[in-house]
């Protein structure tokens, strides 16, 4: 067992610093910010937002990482989880949308009623 | 310069073109696509910090349960060709332009953190860290209560999303 | 055995009787509770019983209770009824006096209000005044009442009154006869406004009460300036003054503890504590040192109060500038009048200040007001009653003018005169009233003196009783009105007060004046109601006579105003020295000993206490039937015999005006109630409705509406714009949170 | 204490709630049942309310029957409840009137009998958990509650405008009560450090109580000597003033104080029977009770620096409230300004800071439930047969309504305060307590003390001119209108409804001393609370200080455990 453990540690000095991570995390994030804000397809924008999600899901795991906590880890399992379910009613939601309005550009849907 | 660091340079700069092509391709597939393959890159960034389940689900759920989703919807309302970027409104110019902003106030305050190595896990550590039996302990110990909360929430999401998407409500 | 031994035998002994003091206020009260809840089904005659018999159940205690204040030992000639002065020292006695304390009406802090009640010789007194009276114009009612068909509502009322009258005499300290001071207010309210059907009558039980209310407030207040007074002399006395008033300060304190501030006994006490020359630590000169009051004199205080307790008395006993109240208040039935109104509850000022003669006398500027108030009401009452033709006016008016004549007794330190004086016009006055009634009883109802006249052989026992007390009341030799007020008017001339010296000598003559007025207007009355020949507008063509329970207590009062000058007669003989001295003041001596106590040694009066001379008697009877004369002139020769021709125009004007009673009313309601109207008015509009409710409320209401509609339409409803907002507040905190950390 | 005193002020507050599920279950068509219901509720819950009163002992800890449990213990929330003297007192009076105002309302609600009901008692419920809530945010959540009931009895059955006046009563209250809600929570964070923190009554007063005396001791130095203080002292010096202001605020308008008392007049106008019932009887007092347990207590030094401004308005209102009586034409309207002038009354009183006063206030509270609660319902019984609320269109009553005129008379006479009355007791009181008290040295000058008594003392002249007034134009001069000359008097129900105000009437002016006797402990410690505000004061701290009952021991509630660290946990072999 104890061969496996010094296999599995990889030897080579230095690792990436978790900062890297991090800077790597801020971009996604604005990046699929960006997205939502430019975009004018609801669809575009909602994988956008999962782009952001995603964003944040890497921060969980760089800093449980960096912490050897595995809080992190299950944090980043609920972000899937509720990104799951979000999705799902979002489509639905864009799907109700497109059939009462015919279309899925937001700025088409401004008014609640219609 | 070691292995390591190659893969995650090349993972990271693969996620940020596939992200940028979610954002600026013309046909929603293209995005869709784009995000895939997004999602697949970050999974191996995921592995680098040693979340081998996180990285499973990230391609399981994600890469294939959400985004066949995206695609079902977006054959289902077969959306041809649309222009990216609408007119540019005032909202979009503030937004893209807070946004960049943000970026670079994130990253001037990340170029201040330390870059040092992240510490070492251990011998133990490098054996349990991140995987499925530690989760599963933590998950089903401490989080259960949050942890059947958020099944609940996919449940209502799903009844949700079946009566919103209802042809007649 | 002797008279006085007789009298001085109590057929109750006094510590047997005390404690059943509740039973002679309780009586009255009970049979106002039967006639009032049970009275439409028990029936006239049962409901006449019950009222009658409560009263005079009370009278039969009050004679019980009046004879047990003199009771003594037949052996020992020790006199039994006493008891130990709380706030004195151990073997300080309050003699020919029986108290009883029924424990705490309610004691909060260091402030205690006892359920105390009290006879001494002064309280007795009146107890049977009151009862006595109070009975025989029950008796009257019966008879008087026997046509209204909510007589069991007059019965409840009378005998309520009379409970809250007795409350007043019997309370031992200030805010217990505060009890019956407003509640004799609150029957006369009910009483006054008897047939509430006739809004005029409604509206003057309305005004006696609201003017009594403004008396009352001047009540509470000198009652709060007891207090203070009693706390700041408690914090500053030493054991000097309470030497000077033969107490102890550790028994003075205890028994403010256990009796309660307001007190007589503890204010009497307090009074003797500090006149001038005492040499204790408190004198009148002493500053205040703390409190509300600081920097104030004692004296200075004593005399705010007692100006207040004389603002209250004058809306009570109807005296300058309150008394507006009484004339109108003849809208009740008579016998209401004769009681409430003549025999008792206007006179409770009167008591008042002879129950605090000890603190009045400390005070000769407040005297000297009580006393010019007094002549000055008394002057202009009578002047009013010049020109009134309603019977009863008229009465209501001498009422007030008598009323006035003891406040100058009062303010003059001859208490005894005043309270006797009180007791004889209780007998005259109730009987006048009771005549009237029975000649209105006996002529449909009507008023008017003009068109009476002639009564004289249709009615003889009214006629007779209503001569007598107008006698009585003229002061003509040997009625008990004629000494009564004598004794005022020669204590008045006599006594001097402390740099005031002018006041005794112009108070006696407007007294003089007085009386002559009083000889003429009630010899007026006299004339054209009885003698004379029968008005062509009489209502009915004849009169009849009253039934016996209506002639009965007429000719009880008019014999008791007769013989009730016995008590102005000089038969004793002074306790110290030998001279002669009334029988009445030798009576009351007891009560006014403290009184004697704190002007032998603050001189702030100089009592006299000689009795008037023959040349007095004379001068006085001359005054009173010289204006008898001039009425008799008048009115039997003069005017009949021109009559037709009308009167020059001057005199139109001046009886114009009189019979307008000077205009007072018109100017209370032009200078008082309208502005306070007006101002509820104009406060209620501008302040109320405008400032308050439109601008600041709605104003509000308003500016928020109007801001709420102009934000409307920042929610354009592109979801874009919102994310927008968001990126640039997630930008800007992040910024901020960036600068703070890199700071 | 045996589980039945344990639980009693649980049983009081709760029991209408129980009673209101048991109404819910009821028919709506059942108007019958539904009032019987209602009605055996209020009685069971006069006799469980009676009962506390009755236990509470005058010589006893300040606070009885306290009943404490744990309440989202991460903020430092306790359920906690307790009565001290004035809350037992004001306990009784809201029980006492809650089967009245069902009886009153019998005929005179005709729709929506059974929703009428359970407002009634849930409004009694949230009453009664407002007086005895030892948790401050409890109180406020109850203070609060109590708007919505009171809310809708205006609104739905109320009089011809009532939409604008509940509208307008329920946002004036909210007002106030939202800056309070800011003050409070500011104060839950500055009485004790964090981890500390809590809203129990006890908990922030202890907390605030060294840093007044503090406070006071340095306004009693020299000018800006103050400015040298530090920490929570420092922090009160500063703020306590505007934290103050929100709590007299709230309170102020609750009172109402003039001139926050517009709100009044509309409200009572409109408002059906049972609604001015208790409005009069209960809820203004909350605002009395609000500045006698929260607001001076919690800031002596600012409520001191307050006290002539405050007790100045007292005054202007009880001059004001009069006088806009005799500006009235319609009766409830009367009624309504001279509740303003009563309550002028209590609050002077409580600003007094005598034995006298605030006893005196404590009373007059009680009294002006009783009185005015009765006036409100003898007139809705008028305004039941004739409906109409104007002076002009009675007249001559009397004639046809004796034993309705002898019971208005009676209750008008104890208005006045008539000695012999209740009234009588409590307006002298405050009246020689405002004589004996420092306001004037507070206001500057010690003689003018004799200025607020005697303009407070004008009320007296007032009370009567425009009591009795109404009392003429209503009941006396002749049956002017054909409408009233066929008017019936009182029935038995009505008679019953009655006679427990006028019975009251007679033995609190004759025997006040059992019920001042349960008020006066409180009256002490809230006098020496108050005083810890003059400057200077040499105010002992166990002399203040409120003790109450600790919290139970540690539940097992199902909390989540703090994660144990990673190394510590035994290692699974990944194969054997």
């Amino acid at each position: 067992m104890a061969a496996q453990v010094v296999a599995r540690e990889a030897p080579n000095r230095p690792m990436v610093p978790i900062s890297y991570y991090l800077l790597l995390a801020a971009a996604l994030f604005c990046m699929g910010m960006f997205g939502v804000m430019v975009r004018r397809n609801a669809l575009v924008i909602f994988m956008c937002v999962e782009l952001m999600l995603n964003a944040a899901n890497l921060t969980f795991l760089a800093f449980a990482r960096m912490h050897g906590d595995s809080v992190g880890h299950v944090s980043a399992f609920f972000v899937i989880a509720v990104a799951a379910a979000e999705a799902a009613i979002g489509l639905a939601i864009v799907i109700a949308v497109f059939r009462s309005r015919g279309s899925v550009l937001v700025e088409d849907i401004r008014t609640m009623k219609h | 310069m070691n292995i390591e660091l190659i893969l995650f340079g090349a993972f990271a700069l693969l996620t940020l073109l596939s992200a940028g092509t979610v954002i600026f391709a013309r046909s929603p597939i293209n995005s869709a696509m784009a995000l895939v393959s997004t999602f697949f890159f970050l999974a191996g960034l995921y592995v680098l910090l040693w979340a081998h389940t996180v990285a499973v689900l990230q391609v399981m759920v994600y890469a294939g349960a959400i985004m066949v989703l995206f695609l079902f919807v977006i054959m289902l309302l077969n959306l041809g060709e649309s222009p990216t970027r609408g007119r540019p409104t005032l909202a979009r110019i503030v937004g893209g332009a807070a946004t960049l902003g943000l970026l670079v106030v994130l990253g001037i305050a990340l170029s201040k953190l330390p870059s040092g190595p992240p510490p070492s896990l251990g011998v133990e550590g490098q054996a349990t860290f991140g995987t499925m039996a530690t989760m599963g302990q933590v998950v089903f110990t401490q989080w259960l209560l949050p942890f059947e909360a958020v099944s609940l929430l996919l449940l209502v999401a799903m009844v949700g999303a079946v009566v919103v998407a209802k042809s007649r409500i | 055995m002797n008279l006085s031994q007789f009298l001085q035998t109590a057929p109750v002994a006094p510590d047997v009787l005390a404690p059943s003091l509740w039973l002679i206020i309780a009586l009255p009260l009970l049979g106002a509770f039967i006639c009032g809840v049970f009275g439409k089904m028990l029936g006239r005659a049962n409901v006449n019983l019950v009222a009658c018999s409560a009263v005079g159940g009370a009278f039969v205690l009050s004679v019980l209770a009046f004879w047990a204040t003199s009771d003594t030992d037949p052996e020992s000639r020790r006199l039994l009824s006493f008891f130990v002065n709380p706030f004195g020292t151990e073997r300080d006695y309050v003699r020919y006096a029986l108290a009883h304390d029924y424990g705490t009406w309610f004691a909060v802090g260091d402030f205690r209000v006892n359920f105390g009640l009290m006879v001494d010789h002064l309280s007795g007194t009146l107890l049977l005044v009151i009862t006595g009276v109070g009975f025989l114009i029950h008796l009257y009612s019966t008879s008087y009442m026997e046509h209204d068909e909510s007589y069991w509502r007059y019965f409840a009322y009378l005998n309520l009154f009379v409970a809250a009258m007795l409350t007043l005499v019997l309370a031992d300290n200030l805010v217990l006869l505060f009890v019956g001071w407003e509640g004799v207010g609150m029957a006369s309210y009910l009483l006054i406004g008897f047939w509430y059907t006739d809004p005029a009558k409604a509206w003057a039980g309305r005004k006696a009460f609201v003017t009594n209310r403004i008396g009352d407030f001047a009540f509470l207040i000198a009652t709060f300036l007891m207090v203070l007074l009693v706390g700041a002399f408690t914090e500053q006395a030493n054991e000097r003054d309470y030497t000077m008033a033969n107490s102890s300060s550790q028994r003075y304190s205890a028994a403010l503890q256990e009796k309660g501030t307001v007190t007589f006994l503890g204010l009497q006490k307090m009074a003797e504590a500090i006149p001038e020359g005492g040499g204790g630590a408190v004198m009148l000169s002493t500053p205040i040192a703390a409190g509300p009051l600081e920097g104030y004199t004692f004296g200075g205080v004593m005399t705010a109060a007692m100006l207040l307790f004389l603002l209250g008395a004058a809306g009570k006993s109807a005296q300058l500038p309150l008394y507006v109240w009484l004339p109108d208040a003849m809208a009740g039935p008579t016998p209401v009048s004769a009681l409430i109104h003549a025999a008792t509850m206007v006179t409770a000022g009167v008591y008042l200040f002879s129950r605090m003669s000890a603190l009045l006398v400390l005070s000769p500027t407040a005297m000297a007001t009580v006393a010019i108030i007094g002549a000055l009401t008394s002057l202009l009452a009578a002047l009013i009653a010049f020109a009134q033709d309603d019977i009863k006016k008229v009465l209501a008016y001498s009422t007030v003018s008598q009323l006035g004549i003891m406040f100058m007794g009062v303010g003059m330190g001859v208490f005894w005169a005043a309270v006797l004086h009180l007791v004889t016009h209780a007998f005259f006055k109730a009987c006048l009233f009771l005549g009237a009634g029975s000649v209105m009883h006996g002529n449909g109802d009507e008023t008017d003196i003009k068109k009476l006249g002639g009564l004289r052989h249709e009615m003889k026992w009214t006629w007779g009783t209503f001569f007598v007390a107008t006698l009585a009341i003229t002061g003509i030799i040997p009625l008990s009105g004629f000494f009564s007020k004598d004794a005022i008017f020669h204590g008045v001339h006599h006594n001097h007060l402390e740099g005031l010296h002018w006041v005794s000598s112009v108070v006696y003559y407007l007294g003089l004046l007085i009386a002559a007025c009083t000889a003429f207007y009630m010899t007026r009355v006299y004339l054209l109601t009885f003698e004379g020949q029968r008005s062509k507008e009489a209502k009915l063509a004849h009169a009849h006579e009253s039934a016996w329970q209506m002639t009965l207590p007429l000719v009880v009062l008019a014999v008791l105003s007769v013989v009730s000058a016995v008590y102005a007669w000089p038969l004793m003989k002074a306790p110290g020295d030998g001279r002669p001295q009334p029988v009445f003041e030798n009576f009351l001596s007891p009560v006014f000993a403290s009184m004697n106590r704190i002007v032998a040694t603050g001189k702030t009066v100089a009592l006299d206490t000689s009795v008037p001379a023959m040349g007095d008697y004379v001068f006085a009877w001359l005054v009173a039937v010289s204006g008898g004369a001039l009425a008799g002139f008048l009115y039997l020769r003069f005017f009949p015999a021109r009559a037709g021709q009308p009167a020059p125009a001057f005199a139109r004007a001046v009886r114009r005006t009189a019979q307008n009673k000077f205009y007072v009313d018109e100017l209370y309601e032009l200078a008082i109630i309208r502005p306070v109207k007006f101002m509820s008015f104009i406060l209620f509009r501008v302040v109320d409705a405008l400032l308050i409710d439109t601008v600041a409320v709605r104003g509000t209401a308003w500016v928020t509406a109007r801001v709420g509609s102009a934000l409307r339409y920042v929610q354009s409803g592109d979801a874009q714009a919102y994310a927008a907002v968001m990126a640039l507040a997630l930008l800007g905190g992040v910024a901020y949170a960036l600068i703070q950390v890199l700071q | 204490m045996s589980f039945f005193d344990t639980h009693l002020l649980n049983l009081v507050v709760f029991l209408p709630l129980v009673f209101a599920a048991l109404v819910l279950m009821l028919p709506a068509g059942e108007a019958g049942q539904i009032r019987a219901v209602t009605f055996i509720a209020m009685l069971v819950d006069l006799a469980f309310g009676a009962w506390a009163y009755m236990r509470f002992e005058p010589g006893g800890p300040e606070f009885q029957l306290e009943y404490r449990v744990h309440w989202f213990k991460e903020f430092g929330l306790s359920y906690h409840l307790g009565v001290d003297g004035l809350a037992a007192s004001l306990l009784l009076l809201t029980v006492f009137l809650g089967p009245l105002v069902v009886l009153a309302s019998t005929t005179y609600i005709s729709h929506r009998i059974k929703e009428f009901h359970l407002a009634l008692l849930v409004l009694q419920t949230t009453m009664l958990g407002a007086l005895v809530s030892l948790d401050v945010l409890l109180f406020y959540i109850f203070f609060e509650a109590m708007l919505i009931p009171m809310y809708l009895l205006v609104g739905v059955w109320g009089a011809e405008d009532r939409q604008m006046a509940a509208v307008k009563f329920f946002l004036y209250t909210l007002v106030g009560s939202l800056l309070m809600l800011v003050a409070l929570i500011a104060v839950y964070f500055i009485s004790s450090p964090a981890g500390a923190r809590s809203f129990d009554y006890s908990s922030m007063y202890n907390g605030l109580l060294d840093a007044n005396r503090q406070l006071s001791a340095c306004t009693a130095g020299p000018p800006g000597a103050c400015d040298s203080l530090t920490g929570l002292a420092a922090t009160l010096h500063t703020y306590g003033p505007w934290l103050f202001a929100a709590f007299a605020l709230a309170f102020a308008i609750k009172v109402p104080m003039w001139p926050v008392h517009t709100w009044l007049p509309d409200a009572h106008v409109q408002a059906p029977v049972a609604g001015s019932m208790i409005l009069a009887g209960v809820m203004l007092k909350m605002g009395t009770f609000g500045f006698w347990r929260y607001a001076i207590p919690f800031f002596p030094v600012a409520a001191q620096n307050a006290r002539p401004f405050l007790a100045t308005l007292a005054v202007i209102g009880i001059v004001y409230g009069a006088l806009m009586c005799l500006a009235q034409r319609d009766i409830k309207k009367l009624i309504a300004y001279s509740s303003v002038s009563h309550l002028g009354y209590c609050m002077l009183g409580i600003f007094a800071l005598t034995a006298e006063g605030a006893t005196g206030s404590a009373y007059q509270m009680l009294n002006h439930g009783i009185s005015t609660g009765a006036l409100f319902l003898l007139f809705g019984f008028l305004y039941e047969r004739r409906h109409t609320r104007l002076m002009a269109d009675f007249g001559g009553i009397a004639k046809v309504m004796p034993v309705f005129t002898v019971a208005f008379v009676i209750i008008t006479f104890s208005s006045v305060a008539v000695p012999g009355t209740n009234g009588f007791i409590g307006e002298f009181l405050v009246l020689l307590g405002t004589f004996k008290s420092d306001l004037g040295a507070a206001a500057g000058n010690p003689h003018l003390t004799m200025v607020f008594g005697a303009f407070a003392t004008l009320g007296v002249i007032l009370g009567a001119a425009y009591m009795l007034w109404m009392v003429q134009k209503v009941f006396f001069g002749g049956l002017t209108h054909r409408e009233n000359q066929h008017l019936t008097d009182m029935n038995l129900r009505e008679m019953l409804t009655v006679l427990p105000f006028i019975i009251l009437v007679g033995v609190m002016g004759l025997m006040p001393q059992p019920f001042l006797d349960r008020i006066e402990p409180s009256t002490s410690r809230f006098i020496a609370r108050a005083r810890v505000g003059t400057p200077g004061a040499t105010v002992e701290t166990e002399q203040v200080r409120v003790e109450v009952m600790g919290l139970p021991a540690q539940p097992t509630a199902a909390a989540p455990s703090a994660p144990a660290p990673l190394a510590a946990r035994a290692v699974p072999s990944p194969r054997p």
